[in-house]
């Protein structure tokens, strides 16, 4: 057991001149929950989409399950059992609830053209029974067949969390799930992400509302300015004094 | 399945009827007005209506807006045409050639610019299909160039003489019903959300562990192999064929049949191919004359104004799932947990 | 030497004339990201006005440009109105630019080019028009071993003003200023209080100003004027906007050339009548290494 | 829009006189289809033809036959699809005993194969594909092939001095035979073709291949081109200054060349059948009635082939009718009997394949008119 779950390794991309992610390293273990904060600008989505292969990483490696992922193409990341969300919301607004999240699950089938011809059984089969209980778990099975466009904002968060889970990831990785969310919403949204925690996912979450994070997530990640610069557990951050400039700083800038 | 299944029911309901409709009403109605023209235009409508619906697949489905279709519509004639003439095979053999030729190309066109995005994609199959159309105008030596193709010998199957109109009308029919019957298969099933993904995020869809590049790739190589089989079918029921049977407006007509329909929905191909078929023939029985082309484009416009969604909207995969679980019942051996440990 | 060079100015000149028709669709595209269909239609209708001008008041070169384009940015303004706005629902950038918008506005404008192409047809016959010989612009110019002739002259500098006098516009007026907005942003230009419908009306008037002056002039050049004359050059135009990148002027005007100059020299090596093929191969080349257009990075919009 | 307007109330005036006469019941009524592009880009071809079937129709009605002839033309747009779905119409209405056009080979031919299997005889005005009448025994054409043609034009040429001729065509099943034919007979008379290329039809810019010719310094170019390519060939051929001698087909012979490409035309010449100039009587009625009607300068060599198409299919429809079998199949073999038809194109004879011999003229463009000339 020398290899940890997710192994982050010195990670760095520059976009010409700019260091959006400078050296970081981080170890994640099975069925940990991380929150990862920092000001505006920090890096994070940029790191988001590094260890999800939407962008290129200029140095570092990302090790996940003992296989390195970096280089790899999206798809081949997200099938390697990386689920992830995104920060603006990208739902398929022309698809039904269900069709949304049977996505994630044809993603992970690694379905083909073949399937469409075999009828109900086999993988079209598991594919309905992974949609179905993802919806059920975010509790959207009574929108299934609503136009994706025409649910409630709050609605359209679960349902990209819920496309996700049909992929039945290893490691959840959610941009700014509670985005635009008001108190009640976002306290419910904190209650289900543990609740998907307890059931044993691991979990990086983004989120700039501090309150959520400090009340579900053991492990905190500061970054600033492309580089981590704290690591440990809500308390331990919280009197960092490197992260109490950041944010000043960041303010400032 | 229980019969009450609504889904099901239902579907099943439509396939039957449409059935009717092809192999029965029509048929009945043709050979009671006597008149091989009205056959013509069935055929017709019935090749456009396959090239309208492998196109829907390529951009109504996955949302890769195709201006290049007539081209493969053309390869698909010319391997049929060449086929019978040099080597006098019949259109049991020419017909799956000419839809492997079409796909062969579409797939190898497809291998380079499979990195394109939106318009830039369009433009590349734009250039794709004018490119082939150059070729078809130019190769002389093989194509015959602007002299075009003369096919002797009629529709022959398995040795039976399909050349009337109704046996044609057959023929074609069962044709266009099998390839549009796996292109359905195709679009309403969880191949076709994940094409539909790639329509309305391909980022998102990868993310999802979708290959995107892989479905552009077959999508389009399946799109072009119906567009070959459709290119069969008019060579051999027309028995002559020449280039500016494939040319770019061509591409652009059947464009115009899955944007009429509702892009996305195949019924609506199917409807836009009856219509923009249809209507200049219809206008032609009224004597419209000179006005038949811009009332066509004015239908044209009228339909996409008031009707923004097309004829018929979008159709969900969902009862695929309503069929397999039927709607509101619990899953079998689920707790309520999630099962993604 | 001199035949190869002679091709080469041939090339420029057919690369101009693309290049002409390219700006005022470019020029759309970058403010909507809508691909106008009706573009070549928009030329049509500028040659037969100029030439129904000429042959009726016989009005000088200049006076005949500027009423073009015044019919131009007429018409442009009701192609907006009948094909585009009714698209528009809302004025937030996601929807003035969504799919949905992109793919009903493409079909708009294509039945209305139907309709206006045939119109034209039933109202002319489908036949060249008889331009008068004087108003020809082919009177040929002999430059050391080459020829040219002053339509390329004429169609060069109004390329150049034309040019000019739109980055003039963007940079110095309110339109402009509104227009650049509108391209960049559409729903923060509403905040600061810009009138997108106005806006986006202002450009197609721009637009298809550029479109008709465009039409006429190439009239003039080839002395073909028919109602289908729009239609090659304004498939070179929407390649040549492509492969420049899609927004970037200067780089559909550069990318025209090399179409022209491609089709050209290519018969040098080839018989013509695959000049196209060349053409279209060398879209397909440059978009396999720059699948955003060879000036796509270009961040500034218009 | 005038003409059209006009010519749409003769067309009704014609059918109401037909309706009108029906009614008397004491004449039999023959119909004949006639397909031809009225829209799309080759419509101006299509309203010409158009206007000449209606002054041989015209003239027919006047000449108190013993029965009437209704022509129902339907607009193919040049398409095939079209064309095709037009023969089965045509073929289903029993009253429709024969057909002429379409204009392109490729509709015309797409056509044949309905007529073939309706058993329908076609008589097409411009059709010029080799094949074209091999399709069956019912097809017919009333077009100076490139096979006669283009040999007359090789001994013309070489007759003239020209040792070395570049040869350009339009890319269609046309312009090959053009080529091929002239090529063929050139080089047997121990001629050189320097220079043989195609071009796409409706293209703008002649300018590369004009260039591309200059540079092979040929003594002659021969062409085959339909008028409004050959006005842009023209001028683009003046403006870079190239003053090699230029030679071209009958299907070129249209005052419309003149009218568009004016003083660069000047010196061009080529090989027709049909010539306004020439004073015979059915000519010069044909070329009065062609300016009455519509008000446009002498008709060229396509509306007179029209013209004479019309004229061919009248005559073998009198003689069925005087054999008094009116038939497809009567009318079919009337038609290939057809012998020294006097027609303004000249004498026309179907031979055993059912294609006219013509008698060819020699023509060239002097200040700013086709005027016949010797050499």
């Amino acid at each position: 057991m020398s290899e940890p779950f997710l192994s982050i390794r010195d990670l760095g991309r520059a976009f010409g001149g700019l260091k959006a992610v400078d050296g970081v390293s981080a170890d994640i273990a099975r069925g940990e929950l991380v929150g990862l904060i920092g000001p505006n600008g920090a890096g994070k989505t940029t790191l988001f989409n590094l260890i999800s292969g939407f962008t290129p990483p200029s140095s570092g490696e990302v090790h996940f399950k003992g296989r390195r992922i970096d280089g790899l193409k999206p798809d081949e990341i997200a099938r390697a059992g990386i689920g992830r969300t995104f920060q603006n919301l990208r739902i398929f607004p022309n698809m039904s609830v269900f069709d949304n999240v049977s996505v994630g699950a044809i993603g992970a089938e690694r379905i083909g053209m073949l399937s469409a011809f075999t009828g109900r059984r086999g993988v079209s089969e598991r594919i309905s029974q992974r949609g179905l209980a993802a919806l059920q778990a975010v509790k959207l099975i009574d929108d299934a067949e609503e136009l994706a466009a025409n649910i409630s904002y709050g609605k359209r968060k679960y349902l990209e969390i819920a496309r996700a889970l049909a992929m039945q990831p290893d490691l959840l990785i959610l941009d700014e799930p509670a985005a635009g969310l008001n108190e009640t919403e976002t306290k419910a949204l904190a209650d289900f992400i543990a609740s998907l925690h307890a059931d044993g996912m691991t979990i990086i979450l983004v989120e700039h509302d501090m309150k959520l994070v400090m009340s579900i997530c053991r492990r905190i990640i500061v970054l600033a300015s492309g580089r981590k610069i704290a690591d440990g557990t809500p308390a331990e951050v919280k009197a960092d004094p490197a992260v109490l400039e950041a944010y000043l700083g960041g303010d400032d800038a | 399945m229980s019969v009450s299944d609504p889904g099901r029911g239902r579907s099943l309901l439509w396939t039957a009827l449409l059935l009717i409709v092809v192999f029965a009403v029509v048929p009945a109605l043709l050979a009671s007005a006597g008149r091989s023209y009205l056959y013509q235009v069935a055929n017709l409508i019935m090749i456009f209506s396959l090239l309208s619906v492998s196109m829907h697949l390529v951009t109504g489905v996955a949302g890769l807006l195709q201006l290049g279709h007539a081209a493969f519509y053309g390869v698909g004639a010319y391997c049929a045409a060449l086929l019978a003439t040099h080597f006098k095979l019949s259109i049991g053999i020419t017909l799956p050639a000419a839809g492997l030729a079409a796909g062969l190309v579409a797939f190898l066109v497809a291998l380079p610019t499979m990195r394109l995005v939106s318009i830039y994609f369009a433009v590349a199959t734009l250039g794709i299909g004018q490119m082939l159309y150059v070729v078809m105008l130019n190769w002389v030596p093989v194509t015959k160039g602007p002299n075009g193709i003369l096919l002797f010998g009629g529709l022959q199957f398995l040795g039976f003489d399909l050349s009337k109109p109704a046996p044609a009308y057959f023929f074609v029919a069962t044709v266009v019903s099998v390839s549009i019957y796996v292109l359905h298969r195709l679009s309403h099933s969880y191949y076709g959300n994940a094409l539909r993904a790639l329509r309305e995020d391909d980022q998102c869809a990868d993310a999802m562990g979708i290959d995107t590049a892989r479905l552009k790739l077959e999508s389009f190589t399946v799109s072009g192999f119906f567009a070959g089989v459709a290119g069969a079918l008019w060579a051999h029921t027309a028995g002559y064929i020449s280039p500016a049977d494939f040319n770019f407006n061509v591409s652009i007509l059947i464009l115009s049949m899955v944007v009429l329909g509702g892009l996305g929905s195949l019924p609506g191909a199917i409807v836009g191919a009856v219509l923009l078929i249809g209507l200049p023939e219809l206008l032609r029985e009224f004597k419209a004359g000179d006005y038949r082309n811009i009332i066509i484009g004015l239908v044209l416009f009228g339909a996409i104004l008031f009707l923004p969604k097309g004829l018929i909207g979008e159709t969900s995969a969902l009862d695929l799932v309503r069929r397999q679980f039927g709607r509101g019942r619990s899953i079998p051996g689920h707790e309520g947990g999630v099962g993604w440990k | 030497m001199d035949y190869y060079l002679q091709q080469l100015v041939i090339g420029l000149s057919l690369g101009m004339v693309y290049a002409l028709v390219a700006i005022g669709f470019t020029l759309i595209f970058g403010v909507l990201n809508v691909v106008n269909f009706a573009h070549g239609e928009i030329y049509t209708i500028g040659a037969f006005a100029g030439l129904l001008l000429f042959t009726s008041f016989a009005p000088p070169l200049a006076a005949v440009i500027l009423i073009v384009l015044a019919v131009g940015a007429l018409a442009g303004v009701g192609l907006e109105r009948l094909a585009f706005r009714p698209f528009r629902r809302f004025t937030d950038e996601a929807s003035l630019k969504s799919r949905a918008m992109r793919e009903a506005t493409l079909m708009s404008s294509l039945a209305l080019s139907i309709v206006a192409r045939e119109a034209i047809e039933l109202i002319f016959g489908s036949q060249f028009q008889a331009v008068p010989f004087k108003l020809l612009l082919n009177n040929p110019i002999k430059l050391g071993p080459v020829t040219i002739v002053d339509g390329d002259l004429v169609i060069l500098g109004t390329s150049a003003l034309m040019l000019f006098a739109l980055q003039y516009v963007l940079k110095h007026t309110r339109v402009g200023l509104s227009i650049r907005a509108v391209s960049n942003n559409a729903l923060g230009a509403r905040y600061v209080g810009i009138d997108t419908n106005r806006t986006i009306a202002w450009t197609f008037a721009v637009g298809s100003a550029m479109g008709a002056v465009a039409g006429i002039l190439v009239g003039l050049y080839y002395g073909a004027i028919f109602p289908a004359m729009g239609f090659s050059p304004g498939i070179k135009a929407f390649v040549a906007m492509v492969m420049g990148g899609l927004s970037s002027i200067p780089g559909a005007v550069v990318c025209a050339m090399i179409i022209g100059v491609s089709e050209a020299l290519s018969t040098i090596f080839v018989a013509s009548v695959w000049q196209d093929l060349v053409a279209y191969a060398f879209l397909i080349v440059t978009l396999i290494f720059f699948p955003r257009g060879i000036f796509g990075g270009v961040r500034e919009r218009v | 829009m005038l003409n059209r307007r006009s010519l749409l109330s003769l067309g009704a005036g014609a059918l109401a006189l037909s309706v009108s006469s029906a009614a008397f019941a004491q004449q039999p009524t023959y119909k004949i289809g006639y397909q031809l592009p009225l829209t799309g880009n080759t419509a101006q071809y299509g309203v010409d033809f158009k206007n000449a079937a209606e002054i041989a129709l015209d003239r027919f009605a006047k000449a108190n036959k013993p029965f009437k002839v209704e022509i129902v033309f339907e607009d193919s747009r040049s398409d095939a699809k079209e064309g095709v779905a037009i023969a089965r119409k045509f073929a289903d209405d029993k009253a429709i005993v024969g057909v002429l056009g379409d204009f392109t080979s490729g509709v015309s031919m797409a056509s044949a194969q309905v007529y073939k299997e309706a058993g329908m005889p076609q008589l097409s005005q411009t059709a010029s594909h080799p094949d074209y009448a091999k399709i069956s025994e019912w097809q017919f054409r009333n077009i100076t092939t490139q096979a006669q043609e283009g040999p007359l034009n090789a001994e013309w040429m070489y007759a003239l001095g020209y040792r070395k001729v570049a040869v350009i065509a339009e890319q269609t099943d046309w312009g090959q035979t053009v080529v091929s034919n002239f090529a063929d007979k050139f080089k047997a008379l121990g001629g050189q073709v320097v220079f043989s290329e195609f071009f796409n039809r409706g293209l703008a810019d002649f300018r590369p291949i004009l260039t591309k010719i200059g540079r092979e310094r040929p003594d002659a170019i021969y062409t085959g081109f339909f008028y409004e390519d050959g006005a842009q060939f023209l001028k683009q051929a003046k403006q870079l200054g190239l003053a090699t001698p230029i030679h071209s087909t009958s299907a070129a012979y249209n005052q419309q060349l003149i009218t568009l490409a004016g003083g660069d035309s000047e010196g061009m010449k080529l090989t027709a059948t049909f010539l306004p100039t020439n004073p015979a009587a059915n000519v010069q009625e044909f070329v009065a009635a062609w300016k009455a009607k519509t008000g446009q300068a002498e008709p060229g060599q396509f509306p007179a082939q029209a013209y004479d198409a019309v004229n061919i299919m009248l005559a073998a429809l009198e003689r069925a009718h005087a054999a008094g079998n009116v038939t497809r199949k009567s009318l079919r073999d009337q038609l290939a009997a057809t012998k020294d038809f006097p027609g303004v194109t000249g004498n026309t004879t179907f031979d055993a394949n059912r294609e006219p011999a013509k008698q060819l003229v020699r023509a060239q463009v002097k200040g700013g008119a086709f005027v016949a000339v010797q050499n």
